[in-house]
């Protein structure tokens, strides 16, 4: 199980979700209403680090956060 | 970096990373401190901040500061912060001025579009998240 | 502007401009302090200023900063400062920080070539006009 | 008479002099060892004005200052 958690403004409570890579979360993700409009202006990190590939592998224990439009300061 | 609950006391930090480096050896120090403007009727800002990536995104400035001989600093609010309240300062040292003013600009525009910090607008008592003023951070929308 | 005999408290300095514009609703304020530097064995720097040039040097770049709804502080130390001191603090007000982050780049620089201020380096008690460092200001070699 | 200051480094005295207009005190300062070699990349002002023409005209009781090369900060 991969643990999902969506940062700052989303405010969705994190869930836990079967996924082999990002692309096959992308997919699941997708499928929640409340989730699916943020995708496409949000960074994602893997275990605190952002990725760039969906081929990035996801293995039980880790910990994905959707990061949405920034403005510090 | 250095993060606070609520308004910073800008005076206060510049003290001390001004006593911290003033032995050090830097011929040039800049500092950028922003301050909550009154528009839009708003009664404050208000931050969210995902630490462990800010960390990391600071720690990767850290080392390209570093490689052109300079360091910099960083200290933000995390909630509420008033009208004419300080919510964020950053700062370069460098030993000549050149690498200074090229960095404070690059680090405090990196910063706005990368920093993992939500900013909301606070309107009667509510937080309304500053949409319109933020930015995708690099690589957004690879799930889409 | 402000001149000063001797070294600059910077951090004094910080906090009197700060306190004076913080509730005039710019939302950046940008602070450069310039330390004098342990190099080829100098003691300390001296200025020489010509307060009246250097005065209207100062206006017309408050009033180019007031056309971009900007304003400037600055302050300068007059004869000698020693190592690890502050000869100089200069700061942009801007209401977002695009605008100061490109004028206090300017401002440095043409501080840098254009205010009327000549520096020497003190070796064994001496001042030592620190010719290779100076730039001709504008307009210089009329009389040749 | 237009008195002529030479400022910061020169280390010269004020000196007064005759002259009806930049190009004349050109002359005249050109005939000084020590103030010959700053003229090359010295400013002018004029009643703490700066200058950028030789027909600059001079007046009785005008001040010029010779201004060598600058580094504040």
């Amino acid at each position: 199980m991969v643990k999902v958690e969506f940062l700052g403004p989303i405010g969705y409570p994190s869930i836990e979700v079967e996924a082999a890579n990002l692309a096959d979360l992308a997919q699941k993700l997708k499928e929640i209403e409340d989730i699916k409009e943020w995708l496409s202006n949000s960074a994602v990190a893997v275990n605190d680090v952002i990725v760039d590939s969906l081929d990035t592998p996801l293995k039980d224990g880790d910990r994905v956060s959707i990061l949405p439009p920034v403005c510090g300061g | 970096m250095e993060l606070y609950s609520g308004p910073l006391d800008a005076t206060e930090i510049f003290k001390s990373w001004f006593n911290r480096e003033k032995e050090s050896n830097y011929g040039a120090f800049i500092t950028f401190v922003g301050i909550v403007r009154s528009e839009d009727n708003i009664e404050a800002l208000s931050f969210d901040i995902y630490e462990p990536i800010l960390k990391s995104w600071f720690e990767s400035w850290q080392q390209k500061a570093n490689q052109r001989g300079a360091k910099v600093y960083m200290a933000h609010s995390i909630g509420d912060v008033p009208l004419h309240n300080v919510s964020y300062v950053s700062a370069v040292l460098s030993p000549k001025r050149r690498v200074a003013l090229e960095l404070i600009d690059e680090f405090v525009e990196d910063f706005k579009a990368n920093a993992p910090i939500w900013k909301y607008d606070v309107i009667d008592g509510k937080r309304i998240y500053a949409e319109s003023r933020s930015t995708p951070m690099s690589g957004a929308g690879l799930l889409n």
